[in-house]
């Protein structure tokens, strides 16, 4: 078994620095912020105007013009600020937001990656403010399962879907790795124990390699 | 100098077919829901909306379309919720809409670059990916860039807290978004506002100075603090 | 005897309509403040970030963190508003000035402006918000003396000091004069009772003509 | 989280010879003169300053050029008051020091879009004058215009009113001006402040959100209020 959506978030937590600036995409991404303690000083930035977000309101507390990007009602910690949309976005393609963590459809061995358009018939596109974060953030995670459904990896030789943005994932956190997008491929930092070499070869398009450092990939079991 | 009104209807008249409106909002946050759900009464057509998104098939935004007052939609987040078509999706694929999706930073600054006068400018974001085919492309500062060009509009309708007669506007936090720069960005700009006040805000409260402002309309709203 | 430089600006001041925004330039421009009464609504910009200049203030009251482009320490009135550099010259720029006045060297008879580089030698430029203000208001408009000192005409053919703008000015105040730019030439619509058509045409270099409906231009004494 | 430090000279001497440093302040409002007399007595040199105004000989901005630690002005406002030459003028003139003249807005915005990820614009603003004179031009929406490139710094010297811990900032009236946009053009932003708060500043009055800033001094000025 790998790791479910709360751990791979978690795994992605410890490799925030403290008092960076990150962003955080829908779905597995926003899971984070759960593992990030508030003596971190880590500051989550908000595309529609926020930096600072703090945990989810309570339902008392919820207030409709308080809202993240994911239409959360939220909460501000101390020090928070709030902006415009232009603001915020000057903040984002100014390279001002240290990581952001999205999630994904695939991700090339160059570190393209597609995350916007599944390609679904009829279906209109969403870009929402995915291309701003992916090409300005100073660094760029992606949190995803390594394998589609059907058994296909979503690391990849080049990506089939449409692209969000060239050449920008760093660091992929996978139910079963953490790999590094290198200038020599896909290299795996870290492993879970059930899952073998030989076996995330096989589940993976597109060179990849062990580094000769790689770790056991451990994360605590999670109730949420 | 008195920018309130009492009928929205009267001012929302002045919107003839054929407009571009924008829209303020993101999320439920900063939607004019009192200005959009009387326009959708009064029904002009051929109508080019500009608004963040249109994926929430209850959203007024999404009751434009719905309605057939809207001929093209430009937008950040098109896609209907869940694996049905929503009736935007529908009238897109039936080709009665048209669609310009953009990337949210370029739509933000666009916007802005409408309301500041720069006509033109060079952005990173969407290079070599489907939103920049088409665009004039350059390498500046190491950068591979887009071409964008400033978008304006006619009328602006947009969600805010408190204003006061002048027309300067404070809003409640995340309900700014957009507001700020459409309101720069249109002809006309007409503000709901839960609270219009007689005196004027002191000049630390104003987000939205008085100069972008045309009308001032009381939101049905109510007051959820700033 | 001409006007003098109040009542050239007294003279400006009774065209400027009530709820207009409006930008004064250094000189004589400043002082057209003085003849608008607080009850036109008319809001005063200031390009470093004020929208609702007010009087001068007394030494009393006088805060040194509230400055008009010219330096001088100033109030606001009832509505106005502050912003920062970026925000003012977008306000600016954007076309939401209605009325930008400006001090002068030289406008030509295509409205070509001449006020930011008097080609003294070896002195340094100095631009500030000329260019944005004159490019960009709705109206421009000049206040200057109709002639230097050594008698030669600021209304000329074609500008010869540096251009601030093209094509921009369309009313030029002066002692003399009120005159509108015009794609015939320059067209005198007021002059001062002590002034002839040919003495104006001989104190004017490029076409100009008077209006069929050109009128005395007066203007009340003024003690400052 | 605190940006807060003692002592202003320790935070300075990252200026290495060769910097390039923006400078706040418009008229006397929001000059940081706490950290440009300290910066004088540092005397690092070969430094391009961007600044608004280098026109009153007694202000600190010109005194760092007179003191030889300036090879290159940027600004819009260059002439000294009065007839005879300014200390400036006379190393303009034996070509001791490098000057770039820019419209004010052209100035703002470039320093802005430096802070915005933005690498370069167009503006109607220039066009046909001796200041767009080499710079590539276009018609765009009708209006001839200049292309003008992203200014960025490695040092941000700001004055402001109150800050707090985090390294958020409030100003005082028009002391804002270039402070909010230098601050988020350069690579290292410092700030003087009258008053350093533990406490942090409610969000309403920010108006330069901590991420822009790095190092906090105390202003050796007085408080102004509001």
């Amino acid at each position: 078994m790998g790791l479910d959506k709360s751990q791979i978030a978690w795994r992605a937590a410890q490799d925030l620095k403290n008092g960076s600036v990150v962003n955080l995409g829908l779905g597995t991404p926003v899971l984070v912020s759960n593992f990030v303690e508030s003596s971190r000083d880590i500051f989550f930035q908000s595309e529609n105007g926020i930096l600072g977000v703090g945990p989810e309101a309570t339902q008392k507390a919820a207030n409709p013009d308080l809202v993240d990007a994911g239409s959360r009602k939220v909460t501000l910690i101390p020090g928070a600020s709030i902006f415009d949309s232009a603001a915020s976005f000057a903040m984002i393609r100014g390279g001002h937001v240290d990581v952001t963590i999205l999630g994904a459809f695939e991700v090339s061995v160059s570190g393209d990656l597609a995350n916007w358009d599944s390609g679904a018939a009829d279906k209109a596109p969403l870009v929402g403010g995915a291309m701003d974060l992916a090409v300005s953030a100073k660094t760029t995670w992606v949190l995803m399962q390594h394998n589609t459904k059907d058994n296909k990896s979503r690391l990849v030789k080049d990506c089939s879907l449409p692209l969000t943005a060239k050449n920008c994932v760093e660091r992929i956190y996978t139910d079963i790795a953490v790999i590094d997008v290198t200038s020599d491929g896909f290299l795996a930092r870290e492993l879970i124990p059930s899952v073998s070499e030989e076996e995330l070869r096989n589940r993976t398009s597109g060179n990849i390699k062990l580094a000769s450092d790689c770790c056991v990939l451990n994360a605590p079991n999670i109730t949420s | 100098m008195d920018k309130r009104r009492q009928s929205a209807v009267k001012v929302l008249k002045e919107i003839k077919d054929g407009s571009t409106i924008m829209i303020s909002g993101f999320g439920e946050a900063g939607v004019p829901n009192t200005l959009l759900s009387q326009l959708k009464d009064l029904h002009p057509t051929n109508l080019t909306i500009v608004v963040n998104s249109v994926t929430r098939p209850h959203s007024l935004p999404h009751a434009l379309i719905e309605a057939n007052m809207v001929s093209k939609v430009i937008t950040t987040s098109a896609r209907g919720r869940g694996k049905g078509l929503s009736k935007f999706e529908e009238k897109l694929r039936e080709g009665e809409v048209e669609l310009e999706c953009l990337p949210q930073g370029t739509f933000s600054e666009r916007i802005r670059a409408g309301g500041a006068g720069i006509p033109a400018f060079f952005t990173p974001v969407g290079y070599g990916t489907k939103l920049g085919e088409g665009k004039e492309t350059r390498n500046i500062q190491g950068k591979d860039c887009v071409l964008e060009e400033a978008l304006t509009g006619d009328f602006a309708l947009i969600s805010a807290n408190k204003a006061d007669r002048f027309g300067n506007v404070n809003f409640s936090y995340t309900q700014m978004n957009f507001g700020p720069i459409m309101a720069t960005a249109c002809t006309t700009t007409i503000v709901e506002a839960r609270l219009l006040l007689e005196e004027p805000l002191p000049h630390s409260h104003i987000q939205l100075p008085s100069v972008y402002v045309d009308y001032l309309i009381e939101s049905e709203e109510t007051d959820h603090g700033s």
